[in-house]
């Protein structure tokens, strides 16, 4: 037994909106002190992300984002899986994967993002590609690391029992990387999101969340760039806290229950 | 004392600014100066708003964007006119703007001098609407890199990027805005506070970037020796015709192909209100009370007027 | 189902483990290992279960020679062989399903032999949700759902306190009666092995061989083993126990390296 | 040290754990607790140890108060309580560091001691290089360097094989034997309660109260126990487990939620 | 027991060289189906590093990089361990401390840089702050998440020992989360460096690699920047593999005897 003692939800929700104040606070200070052109206040950055949120041109941003989001993340996580478990039988494939991870890793997204444009052209090709390349590396590094800790019992067991190589795969070493995997999903999610926004602002191409916020920093909008930071931050954080914490309760009951 | 800070762009718009530091006027005419690179006009501006620069040398649009948020900034004086070339893929067929229909274009950042213009004045003349293309904001390296590789079939630029482009790869240039509709695209902005605090300054700088204008106009070979290194890293340029070809010649070309002037005329000035209202219709320029631009309202010529420019 | 050792050695990279053992476990039979610990005794049950090949020897079943895991030779571990994220009724259900039989099916017969070892009402518990005596059980019908003709236990109770230990044995030899394998068992604890057993099989430390063999067929059953102490009071003298009023330092702990 | 449980009772938010228990445990005189799985036990020592407050009534040592942990109060655990980061000698000296003696002194009085429970040449090992049992051992040696008034063993040997079980309650006997502490010994095995202890309390299920104790004061220890056959059938059968050849289903295993 | 199979030292450098070879041979590819203008060649490149290394502006380069890289990264880890361990003794504080990292973790590197250059000016400062920043978040995330599982056993331990409240942080809390915290480093790292080289690419301030790689790009030298590519992902590994993996074996040295 750890000294793990689990808040109850309504202690969480509550830690949540002192954050949420905590930063408001620190940015109405900052907006204090700074000219309001440079840096506007929360009070009026909310009824401009309140305008904004009912245009037709917002919508589009935010539907082409997570479009792209979506298709990017979502081959991140099935390579990542893929590759995780097979290099959880394969060892000497696991210890090249983790090595090639170690070394590309640490090129960022946006000096990947022209090389891409170059080789991949314009559409959203590119950008689904940042985003599927820095989600990828956490995905696949968590599932390789969650099967080297599979238990030795729950694999004999199988075996004994008959197990195929499938039913194996299937049946015991995925279940048993769920925990591991979907923390990996919450970190490739971090990821992918930033690599999203980075190459969108990046790349002036389509309807997106970055794309409104460089847009709207090179017209001097100072307005329009805090509203778009919001976006992004209430986005995130409502995709990963009620998405992905929903699915992980839902993946991993087990563990709740 | 404080250096006195300068911010550029990596630009050839911007090469008095450079060509001074790198000839030693500042020195001449007693100033200390910090040269800072940006990225961006919009990072400059910034920079130049939060009060971390002195002066620079940039898009007037950003000051107009800035002021009318009310921020307190003033041009002070010119520096080059907007020289911006569409370049053609010879493959593509195209042979004037009208042309460009239905192709794809790379642009710079949405919102920039540049894409207002483009948007704002060259595709209007030729009859086209922004929607009539696909039109990629990128910066002009990867415009360039887009071209050679085929992923787009034009490219708006500046120099020396439309140069190198028609020296790397198999394009010709059918447009040049400078010839057409000349605008001071660059200009030298400061802040209120720097102008009436550190007036003496400013001007030391502006005479100096005067000189740099004299040379780059004069002697285009010792001005492209300055700084041809800011633009082409390796001493020679691979081309596609022309063998290797050292990038002094290149930069002297694309020197010889703009116009500095230190002066604001009359001209330009009612061209800098047109341009603003360009920005206002595409809604990327928006006064607190609704009413027009004024540019007038930004432009500080006391130091052209005592020069008797 | 007939186990034989014939001549059996095994090495691990060059540790010798088990040096030339022989014998025959007849059809029926339950023979139980006792012997110090890292002595070699889950080796010789993993052979027999077909997880590991013997070095030199042959490992029959009914005569044929053993060439790796199957539902008839089924082995229970000494904790944690339950999937976590399955349900007591699933996980007693897998060993079916690995079998192709049909799932509803599978979760009847699991429902079945759960409340045959006494769990009647925990079929949607996680393994987590009951205690380790509860665990044991469930693991108990798991191993006899798929009807084996050998059972192969390791240390199957060895995690359990001393009173649920004992209400295992109960239910355990209850099962025995009824299914008739044939059975391994390797234990720790000599009441136990003097409680279960019809035959015991006393080991030396590595190099396994068997020091002494222990006939009780002819022997009644009870938890109260005063008939017998005198077997008791050998056997642990065997392994270096010594049932008299001094300090007993013949078993020395051996590094786990 | 004379340890009173005066009266005490204690609720875990609601949860009714102890009732009204009052019992003394004279200087030197060793108690073993027995009774099922989660009636309180350890409970009743954490309150010895002063590490839980007693809902209502005392907790008296030596008539004090008992205010919070003391060293002069030892409790040693079932398993675990090594730290993994540290040696054998490093683990066992901190109980000296913590109370400000000096580094070297502690580690050399921490060696002696290791000598004393049989570990002598493992003092530079780490937890998880030795055995189980030897762990413990150094768990022992743990306990006693502080020269603690009082002992609190919370099952200390039950996460250990029978036979290791059985040489270090040897050891353990010896060491008390020489330091006399006054000890509280909670465990599951009724062969050790009655092996090692003064007098044995036997408890319900929760709420704990006292069914019956046992005094054996006046008894000569071997682990030859066939001398105290008719207490151990007694306190088996008062635990639920008959001793006759019928299936026991009288302690039902409670759902730890 | 876990299925772990550590490979020998000797397979992880085959698996390196393997890893690297890999990525050179797409490299190769991917440059011999494009223009020698837009990809140059691995041997072309290599020899450009080479001449690169040699000059005293690389120098200038790396150790402004580095000097940067040290101050943020060592900040963050400093921030990071600081209120990951408050976090693990305050409840409520270790929630809203994870809300407001969930919040900010979403917002990209380079929505930051305009903001920090606006406040901080120019200089190492909004760099520094950039990596620190980055850095923050994984390492007090695990931090934090590791001291929610210290066992309770080694908190009762320690206490009953007469722990002082900063012996326990010092002696029991910071060694339990060690692993964690070296795993977190190690991700802190990855992001600090993304961070610092995307940063140094947007802000054209002082000398350092991420500037010599925008430099590159912006004057079409390919070669520049595949030498400038090259030396981050090299350095990033070196870093990684030598300095942060010697570091853990010898933080860790008890996992690894
Ligand atoms: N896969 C393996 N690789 C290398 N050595 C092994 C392997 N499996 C077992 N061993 C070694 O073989 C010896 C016997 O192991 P085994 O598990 O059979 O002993 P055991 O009698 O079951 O011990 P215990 O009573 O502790 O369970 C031990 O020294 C062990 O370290
Ligand atoms: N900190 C706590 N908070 C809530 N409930 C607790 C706490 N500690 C113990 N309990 C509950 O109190 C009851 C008694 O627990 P305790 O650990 O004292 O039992 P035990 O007799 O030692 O059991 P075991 O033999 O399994 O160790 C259990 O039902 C347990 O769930
Ligand atoms: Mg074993
Ligand atoms: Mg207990």
């Amino acid at each position: 037994m750890s000294t793990q003692i689990r808040l109850t939800g309504y202690k969480k929700k509550l830690a949540m909106v002192v954050a949420v104040a905590a930063i408001l606070l620190f940015w109405q200070i900052a907006a204090w002190s700074l000219p309001d052109f440079l840096m506007p206040g929360v009070p009026s950055v909310m009824v401009r992300l309140w305008e904004d949120i009912q245009s037709a041109d917002f919508r589009a941003a935010l539907s082409g984002s997570l479009v792209r989001l979506g298709f990017g993340y979502g081959s991140a996580l099935a390579f990542g899986v893929g590759f995780g478990l097979i290099g959880g039988v394969l060892f000497f494939f696991r210890e090249v994967l983790k090595s090639a991870i170690i070394i590309l890793q640490s090129i960022p997204s946006i000096a990947w993002v022209p090389l891409f444009l170059i080789m991949m052209g314009f559409g959203n090709m590119p950008i689904i590609v940042v985003i599927a390349l820095s989600a990828f590396f956490p995905a696949a590094l968590s599932v390789m690391n969650a099967t080297e800790s599979v238990l030795n019992v729950h694999v004999s067991a199988a075996r004994v029992m008959g197990a195929s190589r499938w039913d194996m795969l299937k049946r015991v070493y995925l279940p048993a990387v769920m925990p591991e995997l979907i923390t990996g999903a919450q970190l490739a999610f971090g990821n992918a999101w930033r690599a999203l926004i980075s190459a969108e602002m990046l790349i002036g191409f389509g309807q997106g969340l970055g794309r409104s916020l460089a847009y709207a920093g090179e017209t001097a909008d100072m307005m329009g760039v805090m509203a778009n930071i919001l976006t992004i931050a209430i986005l995130a954080t409502l995709i990963d806290q009620v998405i992905l914490e929903n699915l992980k309760r839902r993946v991993l009951r087990y563990q709740y229950v | 004392a404080d250096k006195f800070k300068i911010g550029y762009l990596r630009v050839m718009d911007d090469a008095q600014a450079i060509a001074a530091y790198e000839g030693g006027f500042y020195k001449k005419h007693g100033l200390d100066v910090e040269l800072v690179e940006f990225k961006s006009g919009t990072d400059l501006i910034k920079a130049i708003v939060g009060g971390q620069l002195d002066t620079g040398v940039l898009g007037f649009t950003n000051a107009a964007s800035w002021s009318s948020k009310g921020a307190d900034l003033k041009v002070v004086g010119g520096a080059q006119h907007g020289f911006h070339a569409i370049v053609v893929r010879d493959d593509s067929g195209i042979k004037n703007v009208a042309d460009l229909k239905g192709h794809t274009l790379a642009s710079q950042k949405e919102g920039s001098t540049a894409d207002t213009v483009l948007k704002g004045v060259v595709l209007k003349e030729a009859g086209l609407k922004p929607e009539d293309l696909s039109i990629m904001g990128v910066s002009p390296q990867v415009a360039v890199q887009s071209l050679v590789g085929k992923r787009v079939d034009a490219a708006f630029l500046f120099e020396p990027q439309a140069r190198i482009a028609q020296l790397v790869a198999p394009v010709t240039q059918i447009y040049e805005v400078g010839e057409v509709w000349p605008f001071p695209c660059m200009v030298v902005i400061a802040s209120g506070d720097t102008v009436k605090n550190r007036k003496e300054e400013v001007w030391k700088s502006l005479d100096a970037q005067r000189e740099a204008i004299e040379l780059l106009t004069n002697k285009p070979e010792e001005g492209a020796k300055l700084i041809a290194s800011y633009f082409i890293a390796e001493p020679t340029l691979k081309t596609l015709k022309h063998g290797d070809v050292p990038r002094e010649d290149i930069i002297r070309d694309a020197i010889k192909s703009q116009t500095f002037s230190p002066k604001l005329t009359e001209q330009e000035l009612d061209r800098m209100q047109e341009i603003a209202d360009i920005m206002q219709a595409q809604g990327s320029l928006k006064t607190r009370d609704g009413k027009p631009f004024d540019v007038s309202q930004i432009i500080d010529l006391e130091w052209q007027e005592a020069r008797k420019l | 189902m007939k186990l034989s050792f014939q001549n059996i050695e095994k090495e691990f990279s060059g540790l010798r483990v088990i040096e030339n053992f022989s014998r025959d476990i007849e059809s029926g039979e339950l023979v139980a290992l006792v012997g110090p610990s890292g002595c070699g005794k889950s080796t010789l049950l993993h052979m027999a279960a077909g997880l590991e090949t013997p070095s030199a020897g042959a490992m029959l079943a009914d005569g044929a020679s053993i060439q790796g895991p199957h539902p008839e030779r089924t082995l229970m571990f000494q904790e944690n062989a339950l999937y976590p994220w399955l349900t007591l009724a699933q996980n007693v259900a897998l060993a079916l399903e690995f079998q192709k039989i049909d799932k509803q099916l599978a979760l009847k017969q699991a429902a079945e032999w759960l409340s045959k070892v006494n769990l009647k009402g925990f079929e949607n518990y996680f393994p987590h949700q009951v205690s380790g005596g509860m665990r044991q059980r469930a693991a108990l019908a798991r191993a006899f759902i798929s009807h084996p003709k050998a059972l192969l236990l390791d240390e199957p109770f060895g995690a359990l306190d001393a009173l649920t230990r004992m209400t295992l044995q109960d239910a355990l030899r209850q099962l025995i009666r009824e299914a008739g394998p044939t059975v391994l068992l390797v234990t720790h604890d000599v009441d136990e092995a003097l409680f279960l057993a019809d035959r015991i099989l006393v080991f030396s430390a590595r190099p396994a061989t068997v020091l002494k063999e222990f006939n009780l067929t002819q022997h009644e059953k009870t938890h109260d083993l005063s008939e017998f102490a005198g077997m008791r009071r050998e056997i642990l003298g065997l392994l270096g126990i010594h049932a008299e009023h001094e300090e007993s330092t013949a078993i020395l702990e051996e590094v786990e390296a």
